[in-house]
Formats: structure tokens, sequence, C-alpha cells
């Protein structure tokens, strides 16, 4: 009978730069359970919102989080736009998608790169983290700001992508598959990389299901599903197809993210093609009334915003709810009965985002 | 002697970093500083994520209610001589988030902070040379032998 | 296995990435937010960029004239400049430098002494 | 004349290891299309860890830190002074042995977990290195070092897959990826630093400083299998830590059941094959 050790994991760790606990009790370097802690980027955003303006909200919601910011903006204007039936300009949701999966890349481009200093692929990480830097210049090109940029608007957006803008995104894009290319051949092909991921913290189709796992972790696990299929913004004019691995384990969410950049990148040129000339934003006048609520797929799974409002300038009451909250039962599934090494590559594979889970 | 000492001690600030109740875009941020466009290690900066080998805590996001314990005990377990940079808004007086009911403000009201670095998210820019200035207290603190100061 | 080594050799063998900061500065793209300024002569100091900063950042004095801004508790979203009815504020793609203590960027009327003494 | 061979290796040794180090920081930053630390790096880190303060969890900490120094520059005194290599190995052995108990008596998992790894590393990497001695002993007939240079052979040409297993093991001597579970050069694994956690200030540089003797005796036990030309063996020496960063930057951590496996079935496979090729060419 071994002796079981708690090994404390965070809240400051290096591998989980998020503060969140997880006291794993271990037999040898098996862990036989996680007891997660919480509350430690606890800061009762939601309570906020209720004292701002619906404006202003816009600012408060994109600090949910910084690594999607822009789907969690949004996600709360079309939430909003739909309770004042505000119909937005064509331009502006064209340009929504532009921006969503430009963050859809750079979330996947930092979660890449985490995941190869999680398995401690130094160089790997770094190469991942080079590449994201061409999408962080077209960010602070377009909207300004690297990472919050702020560039939803109630009733449209805030910002105009002009010819010269579009020129030197494309041109980016094309670098940044050739970048890509060479990256996934290490991911996938790479011997000390495989070893590493397959076959580790597996979630088979029916646990994803039963477990309501949302986003890439589903999608590993051979479910089709993407909320942008249901055609918000403007995906319902652009083709494509939701990426699906069959086997899920850590190296099939990894796949699904890699092969998502790529679609990401095929999603913007398809949308630069069709961007509609117009005004970005329609007028807004007056407050909603009602309760509605809205889903984003973001780049870790679909976000859900509950909203409801009384017809004056601030709402009643706005619920969050993310992606990683959804991911965490099938996380602690997961980590149960894995070695200490495989840890932080299960708790990385789906992604978590700490500071959304717990705003 | 101690002047050859004083001089390795500004050329290998290790930094910690702590994540208090962040966006996570000033988290991304520093970690984009440590990544090839920005590269802090050419200024001999690690990130070795043990508080104990550590020379500057990197604190970003406000102090709140539940972290603040945790955010003392990374500081405490630093060896002297020690300087902490406030990253972001949020971490200097609390922005956005300061009159949300579960922050404390600033991370200042828990720990000494040395530099404050403004911006939401701040850029990878404004986080080098606030670290680099940092290291300018570091150099003061080893000049006059400072200890323990509360 | 060796799938990474010709992006390890090319990198070896190419200049470095590295963009060389302090010593060498890279142009910001137009229209960064780094930082906020008013122009005090322009300004009415009307307090609407007071009243819609989500971070209650700006706190402007009509009596004095005073039109002060807190950098540290700023978000940089813009909203202010965006609803300037006389577009005195403005923002600079220079970013806010990191100082070891908070201070607040104070911007004046210069003549308001003057016109008050010849009240 | 034993007195100034010995000051001169306490002396310039850590010297070596050190720019050795600033190097490899240097290469491994170009390979990341980084600029990277300047040279010097290692010993500006070393004489910062030296002023600072020193945080010791326990009462022996500090003392198995000095004791890790002092037994790593002991071997490398007794490598340069020629003597026997079972004896050097054995030593290394004590060395390494009081990391370990270091590491133990902290009372922090990371460091308990770190230290169990680094046992389970010297399970792997030990039968290696006592196999390339018996190897060199086959060839040459005997253990100690001034008889294997008086050899006008070089040593490679007999024990050539003996000269892949010990570059194999080098990778985990030197706490390099895929083998950098017990500790690692950058902190961002699942145990931290692993061993070296707890320590800190004085007690960490004296660990630094110790792995840079440790590293020169390394290469020096390299450079051994090229003895009878300086210049082949300096050129070797150089190739094999090239190839150790190289390795480094191309592969990600592996586990140590993987280690354990690669190291007595392949690894230890090609030793045997190579001892028994020499003792029937030798010995038969």
């Amino acid at each position: 009978m071994a002796k079981k050790t708690i090994l404390p994991f965070g809240p400051q760790h290096p591998v989980l730069p998020e503060p969140i606990q997880l006291q794993l009790v271990m037999e040898d370097e098996i862990v036989v359970e996680a007891i997660p802690a919480i509350g430690y980027v606890h800061r009762g955003l939601e309570k906020l919102t209720e004292t701002k303006a619906i404006a202003e909200n816009i600012f408060v919601v994109e600090r949910i989080c910084g690594i999607c910011s822009f789907m969690h903006a949004l996600c709360y204007c079309q939430g909003i736009e739909s309770l004042m039936n505000i119909t937005v300009p064509d331009r502006s949701r064209f340009l929504r998608v532009i921006w969503g999966e430009l963050h859809r890349l750079h979330s996947h481009h930092l979660w890449l790169g985490l995941l190869a200093d999680a398995f401690g692929f130094e160089s790997l990480f770094m190469q991942c983290w080079r590449n994201r830097e061409m999408v962080m210049d077209i960010m602070e090109m377009t909207a300004g700001s690297r990472v919050i940029i702020s560039t939803n608007a109630l009733g449209g957006v805030r910002r105009d992508i002009d010819s010269d803008q579009q020129k030197f995104i494309l041109n980016s894009l094309n670098k940044l598959q050739e970048e890509l290319d060479n990256i996934k051949r290490v991911f996938s092909d790479d011997y000390t990389v495989n070893k590493r991921l397959v076959d580790v913290a597996v979630i088979s189709k029916e646990d994803a299901h039963e477990l309501g796992a949302v986003g890439p972790v589903m999608r590993a696990s051979g479910l089709s599903f993407d909320y942008r299929t249901t055609g918000y913004a403007a995906y319902n004019e652009l083709d494509f197809e939701p990426i699906v691995e069959q086997s899920g384990d850590c190296y099939a969410r990894m796949m699904v993210r890699l092969r998502e950049c790529y679609q990401s990148i095929d999603i913007i040129r398809q949308a630069f093609a069709k961007l509609p000339e117009g005004p970005i934003a329609s007028p807004v006048k007056g407050f909603p009334s009602g309760e509605i609520a809205t889903r984003v797929e973001q780049p870790r799974g679909e976000v859900l915003y509950y909203i409801k409002a009384n017809g004056t300038n601030h709402l009643d009451r706005l619920r969050v709810r993310t992606p990683t909250f959804a991911n965490i039962p099938a996380l602690l599934k997961m980590v149960k009965g894995l070695t200490l090494a495989d840890i932080p590559i299960a708790i990385l594979s789906i992604d978590p985002c700490i500071s959304c889970t717990e705003r | 002697m101690m002047g050859i000492l004083q001089t390795a001690a500004t050329k290998s600030p290790w930094i910690v970093h702590f994540d208090c109740g962040s966006c996570n875009g000033c988290d991304i941020e520093i970690l984009a500083c440590l990544t090839p466009l920005y590269d802090v290690e050419r200024f001999g900066v690690l990130n070795v994520g043990n508080p104990k080998h550590a020379d500057i805590l990197v604190v970003s996001g406000t102090a709140n209610y539940r972290n603040a314990r945790v955010l003392r005990n990374v500081y405490d377990q630093m060896p002297w001589p020690k300087a902490v940079v406030a990253v972001g808004a949020c971490a200097s007086t609390g922005g956005i988030f300061r009159n949300c009911y579960n922050t404390l403000g600033g991370v200042d009201k828990v720990i000494p902070v040395d530099v404050y670095v403004p911006g939401c998210a701040a850029k990878p820019e404004a986080i080098m040379e606030g670290v680099l200035q940092a290291v300018q207290v570091l150099e003061k603190r080893k000049e006059t032998g400072e200890t323990y100061a509360g | 296995m060796f799938a990474m080594v010709k992006n390890v050799i090319k990198n070896l063998f190419s200049r470095p990435s590295t963009r060389l900061f302090p010593y060498q500065t890279r142009e910001f793209f137009p229209n960064v937010r780094g930082s906020i300024d008013n122009d005090p002569e322009v300004c009415i100091y009307c307090g609407a960029c007071q009243m819609r900063c989500p971070s209650e950042a700006i706190v402007v004095n009509r009596a004095e004239k005073v039109w002060t801004i807190n950098p540290y508790k700023c978000i940089l979203c813009g909203v202010c400049a965006q609803i300037c009815p006389k577009k005195s504020i403005a923002i600079h793609s220079e970013y806010v430098h990191p100082q070891s203590s908070k201070v607040k960027k104070i911007r004046q009327k210069k003549v308001v002494e003057e016109a008050q003494s010849h009240a | 004349m034993n007195i100034q061979i010995i000051a001169a290796t306490i002396l310039l040794a850590p010297v070596i290891g050190g720019l050795i180090a600033g190097i490899d920081r240097i290469i491994t930053a170009r390979m990341q299309h980084r600029v990277g630390p300047p040279l010097l790096q290692p010993f500006y880190d070393v004489l910062k860890l030296l002023g600072k303060e020193n945080i010791a969890v326990t009462n022996d900490q500090s003392l198995y830190a000095v004791l890790y120094l002092v037994f790593n520059v002991i071997t490398l005194v007794m490598f340069v002074l020629q003597m026997d290599l079972l004896l050097i190995l054995f030593m290394l052995l004590l060395a390494v042995a009081s990391l370990v108990l270091g590491a133990m008596s902290a009372n922090s998992p990371f460091s308990k977990i770190g230290a169990q790894r680094e046992l389970i590393a010297i399970l792997a990497y030990e039968p290696i290195l006592i196999s390339s001695v018996v190897g060199m002993y086959f060839v040459t007939g005997s253990f100690s070092i001034s008889r294997i240079l008086q050899i006008d052979r070089m040593l490679f040409i007999d024990l050539p897959l003996l000269f892949i297993a010990f570059t194999y093991v080098l990778t985990i001597k030197l706490r390099k990826s895929p083998f950098d579970f017990s500790t690692s050069h950058h902190g961002h694994q699942e145990l931290v630093k692993g061993l070296t956690i707890e320590y800190s200030g004085p007690s960490l540089a004296m660990i630094e400083i110790a792995h840079w003797y440790e590293t020169v005796l390394l290469l020096l036990f390299a450079g051994l299998f090229f003895a009878n030309n300086l210049y082949v063996a300096v050129a070797a020496i150089a190739i094999c830590y090239f190839a150790e960063i190289l390795v480094d930057n191309i592969a990600a951590r592996l586990t140590w059941q993987i280690m354990l496996k690669s190291t007595w079935i392949p690894g230890l496979l090609i030793a045997v094959v190579n001892m028994v090729w020499v003792y029937i060419k030798y010995h038969v």
C-alpha cells in the first residue's frame, strides 16, 4: 500500500499561469483524486454589470477574459441587440467574424505554446508564440490594442478595416499558414510529443456528452457540434465544417485546435472576399427590456449569456456560463488515474480559462 | 568584491509571476515578454516560477479577499533583496474592477509595490520597462543593505 | 522524431526576430491606443468624459477648469475621445511609462488664473 | 606539482563550466530565434545568488548543498589527477546522493518527488556509466585514467556503441530535455524546479557551481574516448555538447518510465554487445 501524498498544484504554479488550486492526492506518482479549490480570481463581475450603464458593460464583459475578450463582447452585444431589435449592418457582421477568428487564432496559438511548455518543449513554445505575434500585430493595427481590442459596440463595431490593412492581414495570414505547417509537423509527427499526448486523459464520446463538455473537448471526442454553424454574425454566409476528431485523448484535442487554426485562416479569407461595403454601425436609441440567452462559440467552446433588462440604462441581471466551467467535470474525470507528469497536459488540454470561470 | 556582487544583482533579475485576479490580458503579455519578439532573457530575466529563487515579483490583476493571503505568502517567501512590479491597471488601482464586491483594489493594499505599470492590457514594452526599473530598485536595496521594512 | 530539427536549425542560422527594445524602439501602428491626453485650451470642461468613463479614471473639475486622468485606472477603451464634443481628448500611440508612484496627469487651463484675477 | 594541478582545477573548472553554460544558453536562445542572454550570464546569476538571503527550511539543507559541491569538486580533482575511474564514479554517485538527501530533507512534496525521480535517473544511467568504464578496462586492462591515457589507440574505435550509450545518458546527467524531469533549467515543469525548489540564495548558487564542475567532468569523460588526440577530443566534446543542446530543443520531456525502458533495453543492450566484442577481441 503506497503512502498518499497531497501535492498542492497551484494557485501559483508556472505551468498553470492562472490561480486555481488542485490538491492532487497521489499514490506514488498516480493521481487518485483531484480536489479543486477555486475563487482566487473571483471579482464579482456579474454584480458590477448591474451598476454600470449598458454600453459601458461591453468593456466590463471584455475583461472577463483577456484571451477571448472579443467573443465575450460579441455575445453581450448580440444579446442586447436582439432584445432591442437592432439590425446590424452587413459590413460589421463580417468584421465581427474577422476579429472573432483572429481571436481564435491567437488563442489557439497561445494554447499550443502553453501545451508545448507543459510537456517541456521550450523551443516549440517559443515558435508558437512567435507565430502568435503576427496575429497580435494584426490586432494592434486594426484595433489599436494587442489583447483587449474593444472593437465591439452596440449596433456594430467601432473600427473599420480598410483595404491597406486588408492586404497586410492577408499577407500575414499567408506567412502564418506557412509557419503553421512547420509546427503542425512537429505536433502531429514528433515521437516525443506523441508519446506524451496519445492515449492520455481519454474522454469517450458518451462521457463527453454526459458530462456536458463543450468546444474542442467535445469535438475531439467525436461529437460534431460547433455553435458557429447556427450562423450568428456572418457565419451563415461562410462555408465551413466543424472539425471533429474521434479518439478523445489529448492528441485529438490538440489536433482539433491545430486544424481550427487553418479553418480560422480560411474563414477570414472568405470573409474578406465577401466583405460588403457600407456603414459599420447602426444607431442605437433607447434601452432594452426583457430577457434573453445568447450563445457564441469561443476558442474554448460555447459561452452562454443570460441577460435580463428592465427598460432602464442598467441591467437587472447578467449571467455568464463559460466553456471552461462546462469542461471542468470532464477534467476531473480525466485526471483520475493519471501520473503526475501527465497532469499539466490533461489540465491544459481543456484549455482552462479560470478568470472566465470565476469572473 | 561587493561591487561585483552589486553589478551581478542588476544583471540577473529572476522574476516570479503571480496572477491575482487578472483577466489574463496582462498575463499573456508578461509571457509574451519571454518569447522571441521581446525576449527579456537579454537582460538575464528568467521566469523561475518559484518565489524562493526570484528577485522580482510580477503581479497582475486585483487583489481580492481570497488571494490576498496567497499573494502575501508568495511575497514573504522571496529572499531579500526583492522588488514588486504591479502590471496593469488592475494591479495598480483595481482598474475597472475597483468597485466589485470581492476586490480589495490594487495589490499595494497587500504588499509594498515598487513599480506600477499602467495599461489595460499593459504593452510588453511597458512591462519590460517596468521590470528594468525594478532592477534599479533592487540595486538601490543592495547598496543600502535595506532589510525587512514591513 | 526529428520534425523540429529543421525549424531549430533554420532559427539558429537566421537573424533572431527579437525587437531590441529598449535600444531600438519600434514604430507603433497609427491609431494605437497608448495614452490619453487632453488639450486644456480646447477643452470646455463639460464632464462628458467623466460621465462615460467605464473605470472612472477621469475627473473633471468644472469650476476650476481642471481635467485629471489617472492612467493607473484608465483601461484605454477610447470612449472619452469618441464622445468628446470638442474633440480635445486625443489618444497617442506612445504608452504611459511605468513609474514608482501613481502619478495623475493633470491638464489645466492656463488663462484661468488671469481671468479670475481680472474679475 | 600535484597541488598546483589541484588548485588550477578547482579554479579553472567553474570558469570553463560557466562559460559552457553561457554558450549553451546563447545557442539555445538562437535556436528559439531569440537573442539570448550575454555570455557571462551564468556568472551574474551565481554572483547574484551568493549575495542573496539564504532561506533554509531545515538545518541540514545547506550542508547537503555544500556536500554536493564538495563531492563534485573532489570527483573532478580525482579525474584530473588521473585516478581510478570506478572510484570516480562512486564519488560522483555520492555527490548526487547528497543532492537527493538535501531534497528529501525538505518537507515539500515537490522536492520529494523530484528526489525520487532523481533516484530513478541514477538507476537508469549508472549501469551505462559503469559498463563504459568496464569497456575501457577490457581495452586497456586498467581502471586507472593514467593507464588509459598511455594507450596510443583511440578508445572510440573499440567502443563506439558504448560512446553512443554514454552520450545518451549524458542527456540525463546534464538534465536536458527529454530527461529533465527531476529538475530542469527552466522552471516550467510540473515540479517547478523539483530537486532544487527549496534552495535559495547561496545554497542554490553552490548547486549551480557544482553543476559546472559536473559538466566539466562529464565532458572530460566523453573526451576520454578520444584521449590519444587532443584536437579530436576537443572537437568530439564540442560536437557532443552541441548534440545535447540540439536534442534539448527538439524533444518534449518524457516520463521516467520511458527513460528507464530506453536506457535499460536498447542502451544496456548496445553497451553489453560492445563489451562482449572488446572482451573477445582482447581477452579471448
